[in-house]
Order: C-alpha cells, then structure tokens, then sequence
C-alpha cells in the first residue's frame, strides 16, 4: 500500500539517484583477501560513478512504491487490444525459475542440457501442429523479430530462386500492425499498402492487380486488427503463389483461432506467433517476449538458427538449418520465455486450447453486443478476438476523442484499450477482453464504456481533464518530445 | 496412475472463468446458438483439424513433469568455468522479489503512463543507469539482447554515415558476428571482420569493438576510436556492464555508441536468455536510436488548486519508432525486454557506486588468482594477452577435447573450446571463466582436477 | 579467500542507512558526544561485554553457506513415506506467490484496520473457511500450531465445565498430549490418557480426540460425542483439515470444539514450523475462546456525502485478550501464524470446494492402491484398524528399524517407527504415509525396494 | 495498482465466497484410474462445503487487491513502539524456502536433518552469548510462549525445591505488557503489579516490600516498555535472589541493547527474545514468529522440549533436557523462522549488531528531541529503543484523542504508533524507529506529528474524521464488538 500524504509528494521529481545519501550500500561484496593483481591505471574507470547510495530497506520501498504505480493484469482488466492481455499464470514462472532451468548456461554440452532442449523440441512439435506448418525456429526474441526471420527467409529463398532483383516490393494490408512494414523495410523491402475492403477484409482486387514479378510477399494478420477474419484468404494464397510470391501470416492474434484453424492449412508459407500474447508468458512491462517462426517444407532450409532437433541418439540437440538466414541473438533466444509457454501448452492441451479460442471470441462478441449502439462500429459483423469501435460521434457531437474515452476509463477502475489502431479506423477504440476475463467483469467495462459516452455528452469537461484517479495526472506528451529529457542529472541541471 | 480430469458443466480450465451456464447467457445476449456459429467466417473444410498434441496437465502433474526436466540439466551447483558471453554473478537478493511483483511483471508496455509510472520511472532509471556506465549522452530502454543491439548499432551506423559497409574488430562475439550478418543482410550492408585496426577503411560506417574482447583481454579503446574518427566512422563497443565497473567508460575513451548485455547481473544465465541489449549513444543519434525512450515531463494541469504540476514520465521520442512512422522507421522493434532490463537496474542500484567497483575487483582478483595457480602447475600454460578481466586462456598437456573430457569425468565443467579460433594464442586452448560468483571451493577442484589430469599426461 | 568488508565511513551495515555522517548530525542535535552516551544508564561495569558470535558474511557468503546447509539435508525429492502429523500436499503455485507481496508479509498484527484491511479481510477468510470445514460456529485467526490449539481447547473446557481434568483418547499424536500436558500443568489440570472410551467420567472437562487418528484409522465422531455429552464433557476434535474434504464435519457428528494443522496445505513442511493451529467452536464459547478474532463492521461515516459507509473488517471482542484483561484474559497469545494463514486459505480456496473433495479422493485412493499393492506381497501385512484416510501400518518380514535401515540404503525414506506404542495394531510396524502429492514413481520403488527385501528376508 | 472505481465500490462487502460462479475453479486435480477404495457413506461429508468457486485469475486479482489494502514495512515507516519493525532482509525468505530446508519432514531421521540442526545449533550459541544465558530452547512459537515456557521453568524449579506451595505470586510491573501478567495467570500465579517510579524504573521500595515467600518470581521487561532502562535492576536481582524468587526478563525490547548488556550479567535467571522483532524475520500480519526461552544454568534441565545438542559422534541432534516442562508444539517450533534469524544474526556479526542498537537507540532520541515541546513527554531522559509520548495535552486543550492522531498520521503517509500503551501513561503515543529508519524518514515523521499537533489546535474536526486517504474510513469498532459477524454467510444473512 502507499499512502499519499496530503501535500501530494511529488513522487516522481525524486528518482533513486535523488534519494539516500553519500556512504549507504544496499549490499555488501566480500573483500579479496589473497594475493592482489594490479590493474593498470589506463585501463580504471576514470570518473566517479554515480549511481544510488541506499540502504538497502531504501530501495526496496522505492521500487515498491513505483510498482504501486502501476498496473498489471492482476490489477484489473487489461482489454488492450492486439495485445491478448490474459491472465498470466503463476506456476509457469515458478517452472521457469527453477535452479536447474535458470541456472543452465548457453554454452553447456549440450547432453547436459537435456531438460531443456527436450523441452523446447516438444514445444517446437506443438506450434508445428498448432499453425499447420511443419518447420519451426523459437529463435526469435518477439513478434517484430519474427517478423524479420520470417522476411528473411522469403529473401533468401528468392535469392536462391534467383527471383530477389526483381521481387522488391511487399504488400502489407493498411490495417497491419506498424511492425509489418518497418519489417519488410528493414529487410529492404518497399511496402505497397493495400487497402481494407468494406467488409473489413483485404481489397482482393487490389491485391490481384497488384500481384506482379516485383511482388517478394504479401504480409496478412490473421485473424487481422480488425478483430475479423480475412474472408477468401485461402483463394487470395493461390493467386499469390500463382504470382511466384510468398504468404506471410503475422500471427500475433493466434488467441482467436488456436485449434481452429491452421496457417499452413490456408495456404501461408511462413507465420510468426507471439507467445507472449497467446501463450499467456507475463510481458513484463514491455517484454521479454518470444516470437517463434513457423514455416513450410519450402522455406525451412532458411529458418533462423538455432532450430531444435533429435538426433538418432535420442538426444535432443541445436542445429543450423542448411541456408540458414543466420542467428537473431548471441545465443538461442528467450528461453525462459519458451519454457512458460510450454507449460502453458501442456495445462491446456488442445481441448483446452480450443476454449482458449472459443471464449476469446465469445467474449469479444458479448463486448461487441453490450456496447452496440453506445459507439460507432465501424465494421458491423460478429468477430473474433477483438472489436474495434469508433469514437468518431462523440469526437463529432461531443468534442471528446477517444485520447479522452480512454482517460476517463482509467477513472472507472479499467485499463484503457488500445486507441487509434488501426489507423483505418477514425478515433478507433480496439477492445481485446481475451478467455480469462470473467463475464461479470466483461460487464462492468461495458457498463464504464456506457457511462463514459453518457458522461461524454453530458460532461464533457471531466473527460478532458482525466484521469482523475490515478497516481498521476494527464501528462504532457508533447513538451516531452519537444525539449527531452531523458536521463537522471545532478540535481541542479534536472528541471523539465 | 492419475489424469487430468476431463471438462465439467463448469468452467473449461482454471485459467478460463466463464462456466456452461456464462456461457448460455452470453450466447443468447449475441443471439447465436452455440461458440461454433461465431467461427462462421472461416473456411468451412478447413475448420477444427485434427491436430496431435499431447493431452492436458494439471498444475501437479506440470510440476512434476517440469521438476524432472530441470534435473535433467547439468546440477547448477556442478563447478563450472564456462564464460564466452554468458557469465555467473552475484545477484542481490532483493532483485527477484522486486521484479516478481505482479504490477511490473504482467503489465504491458507503458501506452497509458498515467497507470504505468512504475515500468515508465524505472525505465528512465535504466537510461540513467545505462549512460553511467557507458559514458553515452542518451540510451533507450533495451532491445533484445547484445547481438541485435550491435547490430541495431550498426545498422545506425550506416544511415547516418550512408556507408554500406561495416567493419568488426576480431575477436568478438561468434554470435555477435552472426547476428550483424543477419541484420546487415536485410539492409544490404556488407561485413568486414578485421584481424587487425589498420584495415578500417573510408568505406566503413563504424568499427565495432568488443570489450573485453571475446578471449578475455581488455582492450585499450582510445586508439581505435581514433582510428575509426580517422575515417569519419563511428566506434562501436560492445561492452560488459559489469566489467564497465571497473573499466574506463567506452565514451570517455572516444566511443560513439556503446552496447551491452544485461542478462547476468539481471538475474540468471537462463540457457542464455531472456538477455537485455544495453544500447546507448552520443545524444547527435538520438533521432536514429531504435527501440523506446523514456523523457521526463510534467502533468499538464495541477490537480491541486494553485498546485504545482507533478513530474511523470512517458515513452518519448516514438516518431522514430514502427507504430507511427510504420516503414520509415528505426527499427521494427516493439516489445523489448523491459522486466530483465528492470532487474538490471536494481542490481546495478543495489551494489551501488562503490559495491559495483568492488564486486567487479573481486571477480578480477579472482580470476587472476586462479589463473596464476593453474599458471604454476606443471603441463599447463595460459597463452598471454595483456591485460585482462574474468577470463583466460589455458592450455593442457592434453589436447583441449580431453582436457574437457577430463574435467567432465570429475564432475567439472571446462571452459569453452576456442582452439579453432584463428588467433595465435587460442590455439589448442581452452577459455576459462572466473567471476565474483565463483565459489573458492570450484576453484581449488579444478586445481585439484587439473594437477591430478597433469600428472597422468 | 575472501572476508566481508570492514565498516568504512558510510553506513555500518546495507541494513542500516545512517552514515557516519548522519550520526554526527543526529548526535549533536541531540546533545551527546556519542551513541555511547546513550547508554549512559546501563551499569557500566557489565557494558559492553566479550562476546563470541562469528563473523558477519555478505550476501553472497551467506548464500554459499546456507545453500551448503540446506543441501546438507536429505535430498528433497528422495521418495519419503513419512507423516504421522505432516504430510506432502499438492499447494498451488498462486499461495507463495500471494504470500510473499510485502504488503501481507512485513505488516504487524492489524492494529489500525484502515491500513491493515488487507490481513484483516483475509483472517475472516480465514475463519470463514475454518468454520465450514469443521462444521463451526466461530473460529479465531489461528493459533501457534495443531498441539497448543489443542491445548488451548483443554483450558477452555476446563474453564468453562469448571472441571479440572481433561481425557485424551488415544492413538492422539504424542506430541499433542506432550504440549497438553505442559499447558494443564500450569493451569492445574490433569490429562487422562484414555485407552478406551468407556473411561470419560463426569470428572471431565473434554475428551479430546483425533481424526482420523494417529495411526491413520477415520474415527466415528458421533458416538464419542455422545459419550462425552453424557457425561457433561465437550468433544474436542483434533481434525485434519485436508481429511475434512472428504470425510464428515465434526461439527455435524457433534464435537464442541475443532482444532487442526493447516500447515501442510499453507506450504512446506519446513521440519515442523511454522504451523497454524485452528481453532473452532461452537458459539456459545466464543467469549471464552484465545487468540485473535475478525469482525465485519462499517465505516463510522461514509466518506461521500449521502454515500453508504462501507464494509471493513477490525480485531474485534479484544475483551478477551491480554492486553486489555492481562491476568484475566482467555490466553496469553499475542503474535500467532498470521502469514501461514493467510497461505492456509488461499490454498483452500484455490482447491474450492470440488478441488479439496477431489484432492482428498486422490489422497485416499492413492494410498488406498499403495497399501494394497504392500499387502499383496509375500511377507508384509498391513494390520487392519478399520477405514482409514492416508496413513497404514506395515509389518514386514524383518523388524521395524532393519526395515527403515534397508530401505534407507535403498534411498527411501520408511514410515514412522511406532513398533513401540500399545496398540498391538502397531506392535512391530511402521506407519506409512502416501498423499495426493506422492509421485507414482516414489510408491513403484518403493514396491520394488519392499520386494527385494521381502526376497533376502 | 489498484484503481478505485468513482463510485467507491464496497470493496469488503464481497469476499472471495461472493466471487466467482459455481463450476469455477482455480486448479484442476489429477483423477485417479487405478483401483478404486470405496469410502463407506457414514464418514463422509454431508453437507455441500461452501467454498469460493472463482478461476485462477480472479482469485489471483482478489488477493492482490486486498494486498494493495494493507500496510507492510516495505510501505512506509512503521514506528509501531514495542513491536520493532525493522526492515526485513529478503534474503532470509529465499534461504528459508529452499527445498533442502522448507521440504524438511519433522519425524525425518536426525541424520537426514544435518543441515537444518547445525543450522539451529548455532543460533543457540549465539543467542546464548547475546543473552549471557547459556541454555537456550528455540521451541517458542513467539513471545507469549517463550514466558509461558519461562515461568512454567521456574515453576518446575520451585517443585523441585518444595516452594511451589507457598509461591503463588509473581510481581510484574504496571509497565509490563499483556502478556507478562496473562502468562503468569496461566501458569496459574497471582499477579502483584508493581507500580512504575517517577523516573520510570521500578519502583524498588515497592519491590522490597513485596518480596517475601510467597513470591515466585518478577517479570521485568528490559529495557522497559517506556523505552527506558530499568535502573539498578542488577541489584534488584540480588534482592530478588536473597528472597529465593527468580528473574525473568522479558526481551522483547532486545533490540535496544543488543551486544552492549546481556540479562544473565545483570542476573536474570531466564529471559525470552522476540527473533521477529530483534532479529528481523517478517512480521507476517501477526506472525509467524519465534519467541526462544534461554536461561541459567539452574534452570537449565527444565528448559522446554526439544533443545538441539552436539553429539560426540560430531552430530547434531534434538534432546529432552532432564526434567523438561514438556513441549510447546507438536513438533519443534517454527523451524523457518529461526533459519531466517540465524541468516540475520550471520550477516550482522557482533559489530552490525552493536550497530544495530546503537542506531536504533540513537533513533528513538532523535526522535525524541525532535518532538520535545510538541507533545508531553511523561518520563523525560534519553530514551533507549522508543520514546512515549502522551497526548493529554492535546486532548485537554482541544479534545484531540490520540486515537485521532493516530489515525490522522496514515493521512501523513505513516502508519500510526502504539497507542494506549503502556496502561500507565495516559493518553500514550510509543514510538519506536528502529535502525533501519533512514535519518530523514525520522525527521518527515515527526515533521508529521508535529503538523498534526497545530493541526489539533486549528481543526479538531479533521483529527477526528481522519484518516481521509486510507482504503477506508474510520471503522466502527464498538458495533463489530456488540454485534459480532465473525464469518462469511449466504448473502441474504450476510448484513451488519
Ligand atoms: C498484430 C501484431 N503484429 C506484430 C506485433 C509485434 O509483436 P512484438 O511486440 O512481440 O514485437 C504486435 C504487437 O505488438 C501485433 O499486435
Ligand atoms: C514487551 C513485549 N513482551 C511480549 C510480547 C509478546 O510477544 P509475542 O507477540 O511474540 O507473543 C510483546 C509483543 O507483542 C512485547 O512487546
């Protein structure tokens, strides 16, 4: 608990640095007693540093104190959309933390790794299963590192099909997650942007004209942002394969379809997942993550290394794939990560992966149904793990954006959703209430979301100015952008 | 003798609330008849594949199963010198209960600050960290580890000097390198790796530098900073945190932008991740740095009547980023490593100024220590290299697969074999580890192991 | 090779923030020369003492010299047969992650409830699950352990019978009767160990009786409640709560007053503590019962005006206690097992009540299948006492300790030795434990290590 | 974080039992398929046991918000006088929950337990040299057992002396807390209260007077609940000895005087520590604790059952000394907290523990001087531990209670003192820093109580509303006495 004292602190003026004093330790370091090696003073850090002197009951109220400031999936609900917030299961990180787990280093023998490779090849197995694609790399670190694998491995494959000079253009959907194009740019890709139909789907004559020799790939999230399945893309993956492209599956939205439906089944040649999202690992305020690439027969000569197989043996070990596109990391990716995940995959099993998908998508649609005619929406058929709403009536009859509807959420006691994503979407408000949100809470956000665009009309002053509630106020985004500051100071030089 | 049980009229799972009865009450609310009719849009043949997955744990059964696979791995109390990028370190204790709270471990990144100040303060905090000990301007809040890191560098290096080369200096990182590769490909930037700092050229963007380099040696970085200013590139260095205790900042020493791996103090090896890539800069590459930035700032209004405005934080800086400038970004990276680079930060804030100085002059006086006593036994050698932080070459009377081999049947894990490394003192050797956290009792084994290998040679 | 660091100028210990410096100030705004001065009161000839404690270790030393203790117990995943009053539990991984946020964990007693809501709210979780297990009325937020509970329910009744000798019926754990005895001791009592339940007289203040019982058989409360009725004694119960998922609520087959251990679901077994005693009655005895006890109450004044005042919690009829009555007070606890709890009902609650029912089922079936593949093999018998829940008798072809011995090379730990005690049930057995939480694997050596020794016998 | 709704939900109206749904469930058992064992009907349940029914996440969030309700050490300060919470080291949780020692079976062969015992061997020792006393039983499950086993030793000794007849009586100063008296009665002596002098000392004429044979003992707190140090107790014990009663110190207040005086130099016969105050282990919310008995060699064969001894044959073991009171518990106390007192007591050394009660005593003075004038102060001179202050003033002149400046003090950003206690000093605020109170920790405290006391000048009426910032409001304590709901019930029967 943290009381606010009633002068309200101005808790975030004081960073660590600001805070102890001169002299105080948090720990202390045994002292070497044997025989001393001189260090040449060339080599010897030559200015103080400055780091915090706390003792140690200091810091741990500090920390504690900014950990009340903040809110997780065990606070409250958390419907950020594209992100699947699910609760996040407290037996995979004590399985993960476990000494012979975490202590394990990256280069042991591999036979005396064995719990863990045996492990990561088992998950390989069921993510193979999982997404229909038989070839899969736990390599990558999150979704965009997946992202660049997957990319990669179509430019190699087109490099070995002597077909990259000419395949320099991607087609990305308007509605992909920015991380789509700033991956097929980094591969050195140009990004054609393909638009969303009426419907919510890909324009599917858009993509036919624009299918060519210069096309590498198209790029499509499935399930998309929208919340809404890609209608025809099973028909859409032949012409693109017609056309001597590849198809790419973001499949960061897998939580709508696990055990339902399978990327290679549709036609993809290759799909990322995010096991941080689906596979409910915590995501840590921003990672670690994992973003394990999946992909076809074809393209599996070119997946990232290290790939997890058993030799004759029976031991599990690392191998390079023959034209492997090359490491993501120094070693072999967020392992601790990939083991969560694993339990995650064994506590469900495909029953309960399929319920997994089947409440995700029931939820989503009690979300959509109770909040029907409060909000605009935009694309007005049932969906899958998420719904997208407009904040465009209220912007217009009311002069309160969704920035503001998403304030004065916080005020009803709920993390806000994700605003303005999809860019397509005017004033979107993207809502992803995930299986582990209980109806009753299901409800009550509805019922917030109801209040609020009551309060919109009738009040629109308190929206502005909200959050009211919070361990702080509305904050200024644009000054900090403008005049940054972006590290501790001495004190004198630390005013903003 | 068990399994699990199979699904009731109630919930599906532990991790799903909604029971048959929601369930009915819900359906009805939307006005479809069962879940299956929601999933109406896909294709109808390929719905609801067979698929082969082994069948549901429950939370006994997963322990168990999971219990026995992490007994399968190497005993962690086992003795061990292995290092090669991945080192044992003393973490504070306090690290794992802080970071364990479920406010900062189940949050998401910080899009809403004015709920998110704890992951928002602490990132700043970890700039502020990073910069210290680097000696940069600016750092954002970690990318995935210290490869992408590198090769994020280096890929910065090319934009802004419009040269499509760069260069790294031997020896460094195997992964490091490989990872550059990968990274470098996409952008069509080429990769020189030099044995020697007379090869950097006009055509490079930057020379990347490891620190201590990959054999252990601390590197005098002035020089090459010099060098690589000498043909307007940039000097790159990869640095280890910890040692950076110790060691001469790399911006003192000319670096322009410094990266580094986080993952040892942070917490646990992990079979090498989850890691946490430092990656900091002179503040003139702040608009081409990938990955988020946190900046302080202030409440727009006072909550107070005549208050004054609270200090916050926000990530800062995002017309850089993939969301917003989508293909013209830095970089596509979006969730990073936020939780391990927290737990970096509190270790780093734990030991403090002086507590970092002394545990990393612990790690060197024990490592040379052990060096000198393995120096001092008949049959073995460490080839020289100047001076160095936590890790040596050693050569046997055996060859270094036997030597290995030995040490295993002793229930003593050897450093890595770098024996096929090009470098002269590498040959038919072995490279040891040593650090702060390496009990004495490992060190006098090995020794014993050592003499009792040389006196059978 | 290494020792702790010597104090320097700044703090005297990473627990202790105030530097010298700090001192200095603090000392002359006080007005004394020294922290010495302080202790100016203290009689100087025996100040300041020799004292001979070993010297203080780091962090990281304390960590290598416990981590060497605790493994210098026997391995904890070595197949172990052992209850006889503490038992292996499956406990859901969510209770030591709740238990260990600091808010619950370094909180005092809740003696200002409009900061302590948290433990308070959570101790009438507490009792509400104690009452509906044992078929209550009231409960108090636990005592020490299962024995001095117990033996808090003997002063009880004696107090309110007004009689001056309690009747154990035996097979109770000893170590109950033993902490009995002690407590009747001071308070004048006298124990009656009875063998037999024709023996309560209307000389006694209870009889106390254990389910199921120390030799693992289910005991028919109903008839032992209306012994003890018939005589004007209350029936104290010294019930298992894990067992109450399944077998029949004592309150329901008449006992008075219910005691327990809720240790072994809380958590560990930790080599016997901390425990939490339960403690249960029966309305009528609630101004008599120890120990704290939770109430629901209402704000006094709704902070919102025309608001309702909402619902809290506070220690309540605090009348009873020793730091209102002193010498008068029911008991003389103060501190007791809070935090286990607190684990205790989250653990209970986390099963719900088909996960305890189920959870007991497999504990019986389980041991039930153990007991059966033993008395299957030529040479062991399990002596029959009638239905039992966890815990059997065997009696093997070699005696009791030749038994633990050679199972003990074998790397299994045997059942507890009771050959001595006087039941004939037990005459020559050990007392074999199986739970929900014995893995497979543990009871199939166990049956291969048995047939071995069936087979040299 | 926990965001409270505007409507200010009722949050304690809904327990975990009116949670959730029916059906729902927060783990799955594993189901047995082998041989089934009837269980005959008459033992089984008959009622349907109402528990909560909620899935994993909900119960995981309702714990977590209830914690974000409570106040621990890791909040804020704590300076809850005669309670001595300090800062709790975390390291002592992770080395007590290592399996090797938390997996630890009671009845395991003492072979088996080596690292357990040698472990709680040591504490022995250096308890027994803090204490001066050389016996030690670590069986106490916390403080009010360790005087129970104290005076139920003395008891013993008498009996074994013949004197128990006539030795129903043991003085115990009005200063004592609760439990002194509350022991003494149920180890079934009369207590004889012994007034406090002017200078907060025993009032030794009073002791004199009473000491005659019929007195078993006198229980005395040192240093004493007023934070003083009890003057001239070394000659008392003398007295006290001459009349052939015992001395038993109470040591709760250890902290004050650790390494610098010991009780078995000043002649105390038997003395208890409070290891979850002195030596740091966390107070849990009201335990667990660990309350060991050490005492002389007199009273040595009388200790409680078990003590832990070295062997010969180099092993350590538990032993029943020779004429044993008996035990205290089933098995041999609260193993884990002692494993956490010794981790304490090795990290500190003699020299952190000197430090400990000089900065802890230098605290309570600073605290002291910086309150002096604002409050009265009954017993004016350095203060050891804590310092008591009293709030007549304040209730005289403005009707202030302490109560009310208790309670406006969480308002400030602290938790509250001790209050009310002891008995004898009226209106009494006790407070008690300890030395893991940072000097400016001290200082904004009483800059706090200062505020309040002008406070109390200006406006009574927020005194006595407060606290306005806590989770709840001022609570009816007197309603919840007379008509106590001391349990969850069906809703409809749930109301106060
Ligand atoms: C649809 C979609 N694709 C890709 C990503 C990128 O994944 P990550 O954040 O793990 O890099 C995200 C999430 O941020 C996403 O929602
Ligand atoms: C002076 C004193 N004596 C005895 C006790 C009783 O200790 P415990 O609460 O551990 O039973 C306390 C604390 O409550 C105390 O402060």
């Amino acid at each position: 608990m943290t009381v606010l004292r009633p002068d309200s602190e101005d808790f975030g003026a004081r960073l660590s640095f600001d805070r102890g004093e001169p002299g105080r330790r948090a720990v202390d370091v045994p002292v070497w007693r044997g025989e001393q090696t001189l260090l040449p003073d060339a080599h010897l850090r030559r200015d103080s540093l400055r780091l915090p002197e706390m003792s140690q009951g200091e810091l741990v109220r500090y920390y504690t104190a900014l950990s009340a400031r903040n809110y997780g999936i065990d606070s409250g609900t958390y419907p950020l959309g594209s992100c699947t917030m699910k609760y996040n299961p407290k037996i995979n990180d004590l399985i993960a933390s476990q000494p012979g787990f975490a202590d394990a280093h990256p280069n042991a023998p591999q036979a005396e790794a064995q719990g863990t490779l045996r492990t990561l090849l088992e998950l390989r197995h069921g993510l193979a299963e999982l997404t229909g694609l038989p070839h899969v790399s736990l390599a990558p670190a999150a979704g965009a590192q997946g992202e660049l694998a997957g990319v990669l491995m179509i430019t190699a494959a087109l490099e070995d099909r002597g077909e990259l000079a000419p395949r320099r253009r991607i087609l990305v959907p308007d509605s992909a997650h920015g991380t789509n194009p700033a991956t097929a740019a980094m591969a050195g890709f140009t990004v054609t942007q393909i638009p969303t139909a009426e419907d919510g789907s890909l324009d599917h004559a858009m993509i036919e004209r624009e299918l060519d020799e210069t096309v590498a790939a198209v790029m499509v999230t499935v399930p998309n942002t929208l919340g809404l399945w890609e209608r025809g893309i099973e028909e859409v993956a032949v012409q693109i394969h017609d056309a001597g492209a590849y198809l790419y599956a973001d499949g960061a939205n897998l939580n709508a379809i696990m055990g339902r439906v399978r990327y290679g089944d549709l036609g993809f040649d290759v799909a990322h997942l995010n096991l941080h999202k689906s596979f409910s690992t915590p995501h840590g305020g921003g990672g670690p993550g994992a973003g394990p690439v999946c992909c076809s027969d074809e393209l599996a000569p070119y997946l990232p290394t290290p790939i997890v197989v058993e030799g004759d043996d029976g031991l599990v070990r690392f191998a390079a794939p023959e034209r492997s596109i090359g490491r993501l990391q120094q070693f072999h990716g967020n392992v601790g990560v990939l083991l969560r995940a694993y339990a995650y995959l064994r506590a469900l099993g495909l029953d309960g992966l399929r319920a997994v998908s089947g409440q995700a998508v029931l939820n989503a649609n009690y979300l959509r149904v109770l909040l029907h005619g409060h909000y605009d929406l935009p694309y007005d058929r049932p969906v899958l793990h998420e719904v997208v709403f407009s904040g465009s009536r209220q912007r217009r009859e009311h002069g309160v954006r969704t920035y503001d509807i998403a304030k004065r959420l916080i005020d009803h006691g709920f993390h806000p959703p994700t605003v303005y994503f999809p860019l397509i979407v005017e004033e979107a408000l993207m809502l992803e209430p995930t299986e582990t949100e209980p109806p009753e809470a299901i409800e009550a956000l509805a019922q917030a979301l109801i209040a609020i665009a009551e309060e919109a009309e009738r009040d629109p002053d308190i929206m502005h100015g909200a959050p009211w509630s919070s361990p702080i106020g509305r904050l200024d985004e644009t000054n900090a952008a403008r005049r940054p500051v972006l590290r501790w100071q001495e004190p004198a030089s630390a005013d903003v | 003798m068990t399994s699990s049980r199979s699904s009731s009229a109630g919930s599906p799972h532990p991790y799903i609330p909604a029971t048959a009865a929601d369930r009915a009450r819900m359906l009805e609310r939307i006005g479809v008849a069962d879940v299956d009719a929601l999933f109406a849009d896909l294709p109808a043949t390929l719905r609801d594949p067979e698929i082969d997955l082994p069948p549901a744990l429950t939370e006994p059964e997963l322990i168990a199963l999971l219990g026995a696979r992490a007994a399968a791995n190497a005993d962690p109390l086992r003795p061990s010198f292995l290092g090669a990028g991945a080192y044992r370190r003393s973490v504070p204790a306090i690290v794992s209960h802080l970071t364990s709270r479920s406010e900062f471990s189940t949050a998401y990144t910080p899009y809403q600050p004015e709920i998110s100040q704890g992951t928002l303060q602490s990132g700043f905090e970890f700039q502020s960290v990073v910069c210290e000990l680097t000696g940069m301007d600016v750092a954002n809040t970690g990318l995935y580890d210290v490869a992408s890191a590198t090769a994020e560098a280096c890929l910065l290096a090319a934009r802004v000097t419009k040269r499509q080369t760069v260069a790294l200096l031997e020896p460094i990182h195997p992964g490091t390198v490989e990872v550059v590769r990968t990274y470098a490909r996409g952008a069509g930037v080429r990769v020189d790796q030099l044995a020697s700092i007379d090869d950097v050229s006009d055509a490079h963007a930057c020379l990347v530098v490891q620190q201590p380099d990959y054999l252990g040696a601390i590197v005098d970085l002035e020089p090459l900073a010099d060098a690589a200013h000498a043909h307007d590139a940039l000097l790159v260095t990869v640095a280890d945190p910890f040692a950076l205790g110790l060691l001469r900042a790399p911006g003192d020493a000319g670096a322009d932008i410094v990266t580094g791996e986080g993952r040892d103090l942070a917490g646990a090896p992990a079979f090498g991740g989850p890691s946490v890539g430092l990656f900091a800069a002179r503040s003139r590459f702040l608009r081409q740095m990938p990955g988020r930035i946190v900046g302080r700032t202030r409440e727009l209004h006072s909550r107070e009547e005549g208050g004054q405005p609270r200090t916050g934080y926000v990530l800062t800086l995002q017309a850089r980023e993939q969301f917003i400038r989508r293909e013209r970004a830095t970089s596509n990276v979006s969730t990073a490593q936020a939780l391990i680079a927290l737990a970096f930060t509190i270790a780093m804030q734990t030991l403090g100024p002086h507590g970092l100085r002394e545990s990393a002059e612990l790690c060197y006086q024990r490592a040379h220590d052990a060096a000198r006593r393995i120096a001092r036994m008949p049959g073995f050698a460490i080839p020289e290299r100047g001076p160095w932080f936590q890790e040596f070459l050693v050569r046997g009377p055996v060859s270094p697969a036997q030597l290995t081999d030995q040490l295993a049947t002793r229930g003593i894990t050897a450093g890595l074999d770098v024996s096929a490394r090009p470098e002269p003192e590498a040959a038919n050797a072995l490279l040891f580890a040593v650090t702060e956290a390496t009990p004495d009792a490992h060190v006098d084994a090995l020794i014993e192991a050592l003499a009792e290998i040389g006196a059978e040679a």
